[in-house]
């Protein structure tokens, strides 16, 4: 086990705040300067079953929870059930004794102190706090502080709650962990915060969105944000409706972006096709969960990367690229924002419920981010679609006397439509031409993260995976080359030509490699083995460094 | 240009309805040019159809959508815009199969744009099959014995779902059917245009020049209208339904217009900061 | 030009019967023994315009029409425009002298004659079967005949009207041309015929479609059918309700079918997902067209392979088959329908409008077409999703007493959903057993046509771009070896791999060359050049066997 | 299981609506039982949401579907073995908003399956977004001002569709709801059944007793009942609208059934050798 990693868990059923317990652990721990990750784990359910969230902590910078935890809190019996063997070396349970008796572990009486409350159910997550106050050595003072700002509802009864349980806990394991304070406190947030706050940074006007697991906070947090940046945010229809609706918006010059998980992506098709033909610029928020279908909603997989791909019919360029962090899922998606703009052809971000809905400290340099504009029509004759060397034609919008057609079908520079077998070849050699200039300039840019190591072997990976990677090595003091391409189309071969013939593994979370598959295929890697999890669960760093272990011996 | 046609070739059916609604749209843009819209914040969208290649016919800016769609992209300008005008030209295939949806919701949100149905009861430009708006019994290549469903009634079924303007005229009344079009483009609102457009290879002008029949009052109430769409018959134009209620835009942002008054890159970064240091 | 091959162009307004005179042309040359193939050019759209048919006979089998005919018709100036380069050494151009004059060609005053009689509109294509007859050496009498058959409304009047036009044209150009008789009439059918009778062949119950050209006509002609057969063929709101019900009718074990273009195919994607993990299966016939989104709707390409190969999200096996032939169509049709039922996983008979909407003689050996029939339950517990070493669950279908669950959740053995982290992974190897068992099944099977050459060089090909080179190949007297893998996915690598460092060229209809991509990428196959066409029309195989001569050189 | 219960651990809510839906269909099969229909000629379909989770439950076969698709799975089902009784789960985002178009034909049709609509007003199993049932002004996740949009009215809705059999209950009368769904599957045609069904997290049970009224007279004629749909305050429950018009299947194929009377391979290839030699 680490011991620069400080793990708390917090378990119980959906309804009593166990999500919000571990987010207010998060924000205790970076209050003290330390850097934090927090996975929620929860079904899909709205009350009951059982819910955890985990919320790892270093002095540095640290990308992924730990299964095994120091300290762990479960409301229920079956959190205890689920969490036994999730206890760290010298780590501490602490159970609800009026559930049931444990051997291992300090019991609480959760229940009964909270019945004496009206809010007998929205009480355990203080509790939760309280807990992880009295064992981390914090003041009573200090921890009411916190449960008054974050739990502002009935404070005076959470505070007497919060203080009962510090009492119980006390004796037994007061103080019991040595935190040592970081530098500076950061702010924390979500992937799909960052998301949101990227595409607000990088000019974003208008987000529709239908309901979808695990992007559905994309748009609960853009129509919070709408009022105050003056944003239009629609919950529509049906994923159908979205994505045209983002095209008519993008026709008016307006930036467009729309997000969804697999299901509401492959209703997108259609629209991605015509974004592709009109040459419309459209940002896809694809948030994947494990599939088929409707799957596991509310767990992560990344077995859509084939499909957003080659997603959409005919021959077009779809921009696909897959933030390895909660940061860079910030900068990448005002990039991606700008891309589409600059190539007016639609682009997919591709990303996860591990890096959507995780929250970690996070420290981004504002200034840093793209700011989408398109190449504009100056002067002369107004062509939609007119030829240049670069493929892109400069865009105009309405209100103008000038006319600007938009087209679905084959069309001429104007827009209007043919069938004429020369325009037909020439218009689909003109929006081809898009490509290069795109490779061109990504070649500019650095879009693959190349972590140089000592080994022989080389690690590739991509997403949230990355995350999983980097802590995995960290904590098996590995150290291997690792490698992780942002963009997956163009996907950056020539900065992976170097690896060809080195001994590489590839860490994905898709039952049939599919990453694999695109590095083997289209970069010609030699891939000796992959490691694979699809269960829904992202990996664990200890398990996946004994993995990695193995392999690379 | 200045009768609003572009240089394209027209490819509809020599006697085909689409011609009437053609001339009426382009007779209605200067009257409506007239009244302060200017012709430069008039959008088109179409679907895909007989219907839809007006896109290519008219020369005014627009989105030429999927099959089934243009409703949505007509919905995403006007919420990105609310300063254009948006016309939406549709199929009965288009608007009331494929896109049955897209058309209930505008209407239900009550979206300031102009719906013409061109009702044509078949999908035209796929060679005839049985549509939405086709009579049971109707033999097309996909039902040889004759369709097996009723109609909907796009009157009732529009006022049902929240339009706030809904009116039928007939592509052969190129007088009735302007007027409409003004009407329907100046209210403030969903309005929807059911135009009967007969399609020469399938029906005879003179079946709908003998039975087109004029609505002799407007309807006042909402019963009213309601028994009008299903009394009278389907041959019957003028106005149904009239009524006002908030348009979605203005629901949405007031008078804010998230394109021409977009919020500057500083100002967001600074909002940003303060968001982050709130986190 | 190949002077085995004879070829009659018809070319009009779209309404004026062209399509008619075409094919009516085509049985008088199956009738006289002779192989025939047809192909219809036309735009979208219902009068006007200009439309042609070009078919082309030989006392061989034959696999494409020729651009340049020995005989051609017009019914107007358009036509003659468009077609004046059409015209074969030694052949002749007929053209309506109502409408213009011309130097090369006989005119004939169709206009003024055909307004002699009251359907004047439909006498053009009368017209040009009468000077067909005429040019080819038939009888009056012969002649009226076939009027009679295949013109049955007015027939006096359309006996009278050929009888003037052959008297017109006899004196210039009788008998002009000789076209030996062949060994025996056979039928011509489309590819769309091919694929709606090989499915009836193959077990079909229910059909669902939306129109959508160019798969539209699978769903005229099995409603034509259905009641023949027994069928349900329903013409549904939208191709997502169709995708749905062909699952809801497989579920009572009905053998489903659907049809559709690349908007519709993009529409069902999520469907297919659903048929993925529900096991459902499900043909899904896929008519190309140039795309990106409503593109070219009457015209060809072959621009959806890559959507084609992995379209829904998540990982599951998507059956990928395209016919080379009108034949293989039939065969291959059944045949995917039996595949389906057998490993319960959605199917793509991936096709274009070149091979569906063109027709020729085909020689079809019924007794050979597969039935579909999966495995079925037979005793003990029933689970629908029990795991077996070949990944394949017995089948049960209601009503039973045995409670049968189709979940498009992640699920248990019994259907029941679940999220625990097991049991998905458990379902995930499940279902992916099933490739290797589809791979073993595949490997029996005769999957990649091979015509062994003399060439150092091998031309890879595929779908009806087959036929295309195939002819062109024989009238440019080459002799390369030809590969066209009919399954695409899984991609039969084992057939290929003798070829991988070889001189590889390969020919298709994409502007990104998407099966060069394929072969490469999958197959890992040196490919030296492609030759692309993609304007929406056909290969012509005198113009392909050009460009295949200077590459081979 | 003869209580008609799987072994599926349930995760509604305590307290939810859904029980009563899950305990009165169990009440209803065994009436219908004992009224000639087979249970195993019995299958579900649900959608995905809170009210589809009643697949996992109930232990009966079928399909559980997409989000919003379930209807066309259903109708699938009817159309490929009619001696199949299909009972429909939908939830009010499932059934009027993605799939609105699907639950409009199958009405339009006619086509003979049971359409239970769980109306909780809420997209609740996704945390409560506004649906096309809730109130305007609605506060959820996806509309923190207030939802912009006036909800469709369900029974007027189904009635302008098609539906021929358009009632209202509520998940807390369950005598009710059995007696309405007995009705429901009863009937020959198009059954759209409404359920008031409380979402404990977003609405309050006593709200709904408070409110909740008997139709006092079910209307005899059309408008009668869109009287009744568009005048009664929406807790009203009762049969708003019971009609009869040819179901969907029969007008296909009168008595056959494709599966169950199959024609077979050799019978088809004589007849393909037929249709060949004609060509
Ligand atoms: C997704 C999709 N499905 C099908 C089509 C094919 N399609 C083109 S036009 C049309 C029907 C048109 O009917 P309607 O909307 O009534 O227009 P009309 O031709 O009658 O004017 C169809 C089905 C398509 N383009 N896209
Ligand atoms: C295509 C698609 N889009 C979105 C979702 C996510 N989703 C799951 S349930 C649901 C809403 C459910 O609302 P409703 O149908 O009213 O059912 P309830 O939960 O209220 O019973 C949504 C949007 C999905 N599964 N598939
Ligand atoms: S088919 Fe009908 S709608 Fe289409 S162009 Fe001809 S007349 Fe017009
Ligand atoms: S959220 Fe509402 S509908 Fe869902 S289980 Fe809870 S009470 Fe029932
Ligand atoms: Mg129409
Ligand atoms: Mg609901």
């Amino acid at each position: 086990m680490n011991n620069d990693v400080f793990t708390f868990l917090v378990g119980g059923k959906a309804g009593e705040g166990v999500k919000k317990a571990g987010s207010v652990a998060s924000h205790i721990f970076s209050s003290m300067g330390r850097h934090v990750f927090q996975m929620d784990d929860y079904m899909s359910l709205i009350r009951g079953g059982h819910n955890f969230s985990v919320i790892s902590t270093a002095h540095r910078w640290i990308s992924s929870h730990y299964m095994k935890a120091n300290l762990v809190v479960n409301f229920d019996k079956r959190s205890c059930e689920t969490h036994v063997n999730d206890i760290a070396e010298n780590g501490i349970m602490i159970f609800n004794s009026d559930e049931q008796e444990l051997e291992n572990g300090i019991g609480i009486p959760l229940t009964s102190e909270a019945e004496k409350y009206p809010m007998k159910n929205l009480m355990f997550g203080v509790g939760a706090v309280a807990i992880l106050a009295a064992t981390i050595g914090f003041e009573k003072e200090e921890m009411n502080q916190i449960i008054k700002d974050e739990y502002p509802r009935g404070i005076e009864n959470n505070i007497e709650f919060a203080s009962t349980i510090y009492d119980i806990v006390y004796p037994d394991c007061g103080n019991k962990f040595f935190l040592e304070k970081g530098d500076r406190e950061r702010p924390i947030i979500t992937g799909n915060e960052a998301i949101s706050l990227g595409a607000i940074a990088g000019g974003l006007d208008v987000y529709y969105g239908y309901p979808m697991t695990p992007a559905s906070t994309i748009l609960h947090t853009l129509a919070r944000e709408a009022e105050n940046f003056g944003l239009a945010v629609v919950h529509a229809e049906s994923e159908i409706a979205v994505i045209n609706m983002a095209i008519g918006s993008a026709f008016t010059g307006a930036r467009a972006m729309v997000g969804t998980s697999g299901g509401g992506f492959a209703l997108m098709t259609e629209g991605l096709s015509l974004a592709g033909i009109t040459e419309a610029p459209v940002l896809i928020i694809l948030s994947q969960r494990p599939g088929p279908a409707t799957g596991v909603p509310t767990y992560t997989e990344q077995a859509d990367l084939a499909f957003a791909l080659s997603a959409g019919h005919g021959d077009f360029l779809r921009i696909v690229a897959s933030p390895t962090t909660v940061r860079e899922a910030y900068y990448l998606t005002a990039e991606m924002l700008d891309l589409v703009w600059k190539f007016q052809t639609p682009g997919i971000l591709l990303t996860e419920k591990h890096l959507s809905e995780s929250s970690m400290t996070v420290e981004i340099d504002l200034e840093k981010s793209k700011w989408a504009e398109p190449k504009m029509y100056k002067d002369g004759n107004y062509k939609r679609y007119q030829d240049k060397d670069d493929g892109i034609s400069p865009m105009l919008f309405p209100p103008s006397k000038k006319i600007i057609k938009w087209n679905s079908y084959e069309h001429d520079e104007l827009g209007i439509t043919t069938e004429d077998a020369k325009k037909i070849s020439f218009m689909h050699d003109k929006r081809n031409k898009k490509l290069e200039t795109l490779i061109d300039y990504l070649k500019e840019q650095q879009i693959v993260k190349i972590i140089r190591g000592e080994n022989n072997s080389n690690i590739f990976t991509y997403g949230s995976t990355y995350m999983s990677v980097l802590e995995a090595l960290r904590c098996g003091s590995l150290n291997p080359t690792t490698v992780a391409p942002i963009y997956l189309n163009p996907l950056p071969i020539w900065e992976l030509k170097e690896f060809k013939n080195q001994d590489n593994i590839v860490i994905e979370q898709s039952s049939t490699g599919q990453f694999t598959k695109l590095l083997k295929e289209k970069a010609g890697l030699n891939v000796r083995n992959t490691i694979k999890k699809y269960d829904g669960r992202p990996f664990d760093p200890l398990e996946l460094s004994m993995k990695i272990k193995e392999v690379l011996e | 240009m200045e009768d609003l046609k572009t240089g394209a070739e027209i490819t509809w059916c020599p006697g085909c309805g689409n011609f009437g609604i053609f001339t009426a749209i382009r007779n209605a843009i200067p009257i409506l040019e007239e009244k302060g819209i200017k012709r430069e914040n008039v959008v088109i969208t179409a679907g895909i159809g007989c219907h839809a290649k007006i896109f290519d016919y008219l020369n005014l800016s627009g989105i030429y959508g999927l099959h089934g769609r243009n409703c949505s992209n007509s919905e995403g300008i006007k919420i990105a815009n609310p300063d254009l005008k948006v016309i939406n030209f549709s199929g009965d295939a288009n608007g009331l199969a494929e896109g049955l949806t897209h058309t209930m919701f505008a209407a239900k949100r009550n979206q300031d744009i102009t719906f013409i149905l061109h009702n044509n009861s078949v999908y035209a430009l796929t060679t005839g099959q049985f549509s939405p708006l086709a009579e049971k019994g109707w033999k097309g290549p996909s039902t040889p014995r004759g369709s097996y469903e009723e109609p909907f009634n796009p009157m009732s079924l529009m006022i049902e779902a929240g339009a706030t303007f809904v009116a039928r005229s007939f592509a052969g009344d190129i007088k009735h059917l302007t007027d409409i079009m003004v009407q329907g483009v100046e209210h403030e609102g969903f309005s929807f245009i059911e135009v009967l457009q007969p399609a020469v290879p399938y029906h005879k002008w003179a079946e709908y020049r003998e039975r087109v029949e004029y609505l002799e009052k407007e309807p006042e109430t909402y019963f009213e209208a309601i028994k009008a769409a299903k009394e009278k018959h389907k041959f019957t134009i003028g106005v149904f339904y009239r009524t006002t209620r908030p348009v979605y835009h203005k629901e949405l942002y007031d008078d804010h217009n998230p394109v021409t008054q977009k919020i500057s890159r500083e100002i967001r970064l600074d909002k940003i900061r303060k968001f982050l240091s709130d986190k």
